[in-house]
């Protein structure tokens, strides 16, 4: 395997570290966001293009944007109050 | 106690690792969006292991060009199917996670489940 | 090719079909439709049964138009037949007797997704009995777990939801495990299908290559499983799970899904892995460990318990650490034991939880032990039902549990090594402990409680006419456990069978 | 008239009494036993109310978490116990690691003959230039139809979770309206702009990759993503208003309805003449061209309807709880 794929894997777990440390939730976010990304790249490498092709729409993409409402969701919960159910 | 392929497998390796910190994520973490995403880098960390298991050294991607059909000229297709498969199952997990994490902040406006689950046993319902 | 052996791959299809059509419907026609669905395949899957007891032997099923290594592939013996139909048979009876609760406590527009759940949830198990390949049953697996998580957090209040996430974490952890292992098993075998992979590893084994990651994948597929399966230290998020969802989804939670897994992993030891490498990799030894503290602190920690559903699911954790420890004997006569316990306790756990929420419900909805007193005189076919379900669990002869324990016994004292006498002596503590919270619960619900309290209290007295399906119900499971009790020589002969045509 | 017991002797008959029992009208242990009289009955409920403000008290002392040094004990133990365990999996992991075979070489048990066979006949057997599209959709169609029911059952329990059932409540219209406008996107010129010429180009590239499933890389499944993520951008610049006008609940159940039932009909089809060894009758076409590979161009396009669908439908739920 090439050097570039190494410092890709290195990158991965970089990335995989600080998203577990990182404080902002919003930041560990886009650090996964990153990381889904390298992640496809490296599925080229890897000769997989079906794999990078659905690992980009759906890792980068869909995947993020869900854990983006969430997060809106959430926060904007935090600031009016309901659920009163039960 | 290491066996002889360590080096040459140094990508499975990274993707034993990652699956470590996914794990440790997922199981550890006491914010629900962090446990979630834990939960994600595992699933990929499977999924780079299986893509890497399928790749085979100056072999191309298997897309039938100009009618080559010889097993040599193309990587083991497999895994990448396998591979398909379960990223819609992760994906389709993350969903429902996501979702049950929203309604429980609704419920109990935080995102850590201990405290949660200290709160639910003093009111003890 | 006769025509009753489309049965198995009739059935998988016709339950998802059902899944698909309910998405549509309103909840009545959901309703009749899912109980259509469980009737047609149960009897299909009982001819299915008889038709294999005459011929003998199993037979495969190719999902496709290529042969065994290149398409998928179902299978279909004694055992898998007769669990198909004792799935089934319990399924059905836990959505009858939950029926009405559930009204109360789903919201109306929801009810046709209960049936769409239930209906994928038949279908993965029907696949997982049936299926001859391990990615397929990785992803029936999913299917499984997201249909019971669907069915705990279902009734919504805050502790099912909460349930709900720890259920899933808990899963998500074994799932992670168990593909970790079957794509090992794939890198070293290279194959997918059951019975290929068993060639290879017989191959490996005696070549005597890849021994130590053979073992190590082996030990990640158990592991993942038993996680799934609320094996003792993982089963955290069971109590809250079965304790607080509605009734058919505990009933079924703790009578179905578990014991899916425990049927794939018992096809894992047999058909994947084989038996005599099972036994020769200490990974039982392991199993035998964590079954036998699992039974007795699932028991210790019900007795402790003052809500009665939370009782009855801290002793499914017991029930499980049974099962578990049968494994951990490594041996046939042990697996059989293990088979039919996971038959008596499907039956009786259902039992008791239907019959318990026929108790909680003339005692104003409360689940505390002691406001259950007098509450089998409310309702006494409630009480019937949670009588013979507490003696089944305890092991009182004539019914399913005792049969179960006499098999465990017997496969103790035939164990070849050291293994006899820890499973005796756990056996006969749990034994005792089980006794002590299901006969003291039994005492207090035929205690009568003074009249003038009851009417303060709001309690209500029903009777069996107004509540006739779930008479009907209680009396098809008290019949199930007789049978399994009383007629146990032909069901072990099923077993037997069936594990035979396994290898 | 021609009784032949009197009434009293039928009445003391045993099934007589058991149905009576059974319909609760007399109870028998209740007013023919003895029972233990009023008084003795009061000690025993104090000791029960004691036993549970006991009950209480153990309860409330043991989950003050603050306090409690044991349960701060246990939690810390935990932790330890739960890092050492992930330590302990990664090095088991890697130890299995390398004892596996080398990766990229050719001679692994891995590529045996099943791959062999999928490259070598892949095209003539399922008229698939795409190995990878020939090997999902068709020689191991079974788990791809379990796939696609997982995105189903998902999609059904996040409906559980987050659908609003509670529109039609009295004085609710308001707050809805509060609640739809608080999580409407503002009117954002650069997004719409960008929306505007974006959205088509995401559509048909969308489309493109689905059609191309079985002759490119891509599929059913990363084209609906694409799609599905299409939709989403379309919905955050111009709001709910302009997206309800082509794509309501109706129009997701009916289509995800439609694709699945079409789906799950045409695999038992080929399910049941693969395994009676009956010809299923659907031409290959020439490989290569658009229509072509028998039903994997129609099962990808179900799929895309599927997933593309599904992820919006995500997206709907989680922002206002309906399309």
């Amino acid at each position: 395997m090439a050097v570039f794929e190494y410092i890709l894997m290195g990158f991965l777990v970089i990335c995989a570290i600080s998203v577990s440390f990182s404080r902002n939730l919003l930041n560990s976010i886009l650090i996964f966001m990153s990381y889904s990304l390298v992640m496809s790249i490296i599925w080229i490498l890897l000769e997989s293009p079906d794999l990078a092709i659905t690992e980009a729409a759906v890792g980068a993409g869909v995947t993020s944007v869900l854990f983006f409402v969430t997060l809106k969701k959430i926060h904007a919960l935090g600031e009016e109050d309901e659920e009163t159910d039960e | 106690m290491f066996g002889s392929n360590l080096l040459p497998n140094l990508g499975e390796v990274v993707a034993m690792i990652l699956f470590g910190i996914g794990f440790a994520n997922l199981l550890l973490q006491k914010n629900l969006i962090k446990k979630i995403i834990g939960l994600n880098i595992m699933d990929t960390a499977v999924y780079l292991f299986l893509a890497i298991k399928g790749y085979i050294e100056g072999r191309s991607a298997p897309i039938v060009v100009d009618g080559v059909q010889e097993v040599e000229a193309y990587i083991n297709p497999i895994p990448s199917g396998l591979v398909l498969t379960g990223i819609v199952v992760s994906v389709s997990v993350t969903a429902l996670m996501l979702s049950l994490t929203v309604r429980l902040y609704k419920r109990y406006h935080t995102l850590d489940l201990d405290e949660i689950s200290s709160r639910l046993k003093k009111e003890g319902i | 090719m006769a025509f009753v052996q489309n049965v198995p791959f009739f059935s998988i299809m016709l339950s998802m079909f059902s899944g698909i059509v309910s998405s549509i419907l309103p909840g009545k026609a959901a309703k009749r439709l899912n109980t259509a669905v469980i009737l047609v395949i149960g009897a299909a899957s009982a001819w299915l049964l008889s038709w294999l007891m005459r011929t003998g032997g199993s037979f495969t099923f190719m999902m496709g138009h290529f042969p065994a290594p290149w398409g998928n592939e179902i299978r279909a013996g004694a055992l898998e037949a007769g669990m198909a139909l004792f799935f089934c048979v319990i399924m059905l009876l836990s959505m009858l007797g939950g029926r009405k609760k559930l009204f109360d406590e789903v919201e109306v527009t929801k009810h046709n997704i209960y049936y769409i759940l239930t209906d994928l949830l038949l279908s993965s198990l029907l696949a997982l009995v049936y299926t001859n390949d391990l990615f397929t049953a990785y992803v029936f697996v999913e299917i499984n777990t997201i249909a019971a998580c669907g069915l705990i957090m279902i009734r919504q209040n805050g502790r099912t939801i909460e349930a709900a996430v720890r259920y899933m974490i808990m899963s998500l952890l074994g799932s992670g495990l168990l593909l970790m292992g079957i794509c090992m098993l794939y890198d070293l075998t290279g194959h997918l299908l059951m019975s290929n992979i068993k060639e290879s590893v017989a191959a490996i084994m005696a070549a005597g290559t890849y021994q130590i990651p053979l073992t190590i994948t082996i030990g990640l597929v158990t592991v993942g499983l038993a996680i799934k399966s609320a094996l003792f230290p993982f089963h955290a998020w069971l109590p809250d799970a079965y304790g607080y969802s509605t009734v058919s989804s505990a009933a079924m939670l703790s009578s179905l899904v578990s014991k899916g897994y425990i049927f794939l992993l018992i096809k894992i030891f047999y058909c994947v892995v084989g038996f005599d490498i099972i036994v020769g990799s200490k990974i039982p030894n392991v199993l035998f460990l964590f079954g036998l503290s699992g039974m007795i602190f699932g028991s210790i920690s019900a007795i402790w318990e003052k809500d009665i559903r939370r009782m009855i699911a801290f002793s499914s954790v017991a029930q499980i650490g049974y099962i578990y420890m049968g494994f951990g004997l490594g041996t046939t006569e042990g697996m059989v034991a293990s088979i039919f316990h996971i038959l008596a306790h499907a039956a009786t756990k259902s039992l008791l939880f239907v019959s318990a929420i026929g108790l909680t419900d003339v005692s104003a909805g409360s689940r505390n032990f002691f406001d259950l007193t007098g509450s089998a005189y409310r309702n006494k076919v409630a009480g019937v039902g949670f009588s013979v379900g507490a003696m089944s669990m305890v092991g009182i002869p004539l019914f399913s549990g005792f049969v179960s324990k006499l098999l465990f016994a017997e496969a103790a004292v035939m164990h070849p090594t050291h293994k006899m006498m820890p499973t005796l002596i756990v056996l006969a503590v749990s034994t005792i402990l089980n006794a002590i919270y299901f006969l003291k619960t039994v005492v207090r619900i035929y205690v009568p409680e003074k009249r003038e309290v009851e009417a303060e209290k709001g309690y209500f007295t029903m009777k069996a006419g107004q509540q006739r399906l779930y008479t009907i119900t209680i009396i098809l499971f008290i019949l199930i456990n007789l049978v399994l009790g009383m007629m146990s020589e032909p069901i072990i002969g099923i077993i037997e069978t069936g594990l035979i045509h396994f290898i | 008239m021609s009784r032949k017991i009197s009434e009293e002797e039928y009445k003391r008959q045993r099934i007589v009494r058991m149905k009576h029992w059974l319909s609760g009208e007399k109870d028998l242990y209740l007013d023919n036993m003895e029972v233990i009289p009023r008084e003795e009955y009061k000690p025993d409920r104090k000791q029960l109310e004691r036993y549970e403000h006991d009950l209480d008290e153990v309860m409330t002392r043991t989950y003050d978490t603050e306090h409690n040094r044991v349960y701060r004990f246990f939690q810390r133990f935990y932790k330890m116990a739960a890092v050492l365990c992930c330590t302990v999996l990664v090095l088991i992991l890697i130890v299995e690691v390398s004892y596996l075979p080398p990766i990229g070489s050719a001679s692994n048990p891995a590529s045996n003959e099943v791959a062999a066979k999928y490259i070598e006949d892949g095209l003539q057997d399922t008229g698939a230039v795409n190995i990878v599209t020939g090997m999902i959709l068709d020689y191991r169609a079974f788990d791809t139809f379990g796939e696609s029911n997982v995105l189903f059952i998902a999609t059904c329990t996040v409906l559980i979770l987050m659908r609003n059932d509670k529109k039609k409540g009295k004085g609710s219209a308001e707050d809805e309206e509060r609640r739809d406008s608080f999580y409407e996107p503002k009117k954002d010129v650069i997004l719409q702009m960008a929306a505007r010429i974006l959205v088509p180009v995401i559509m048909l590239f969308g489309v493109y990759i689905i059609l191309n499933g079985h002759l490119s890389p891509g599929g059913g499944f990363s084209g609906g993503a694409i799609i599905g993520a299409g939709l989403i951008l379309y919905l955050n610049a111009f709001g709910f208003e302009k997206t309800e006008r082509f794509f309501t609940e109706k129009t997701y159940k009916a289509v995800s309805f439609g694709a699945l039932l079409f789906y799950c009909l045409a695999k038992s089809y080929s399910f049941y003449t693969g395994a009676h060894h009956l010809e299923s009758g659907i031409p290959l076409g020439t490989p290569g061209a658009i229509i072509s590979s028998g039903l994997i161009l129609p099962l990808n396009i179900c799929v895309g309807l599927v997933v593309a669908c599904t992820m919006y439908a995500f997206f709907a739920l989680f922002r206002k709880g309906g399309f």
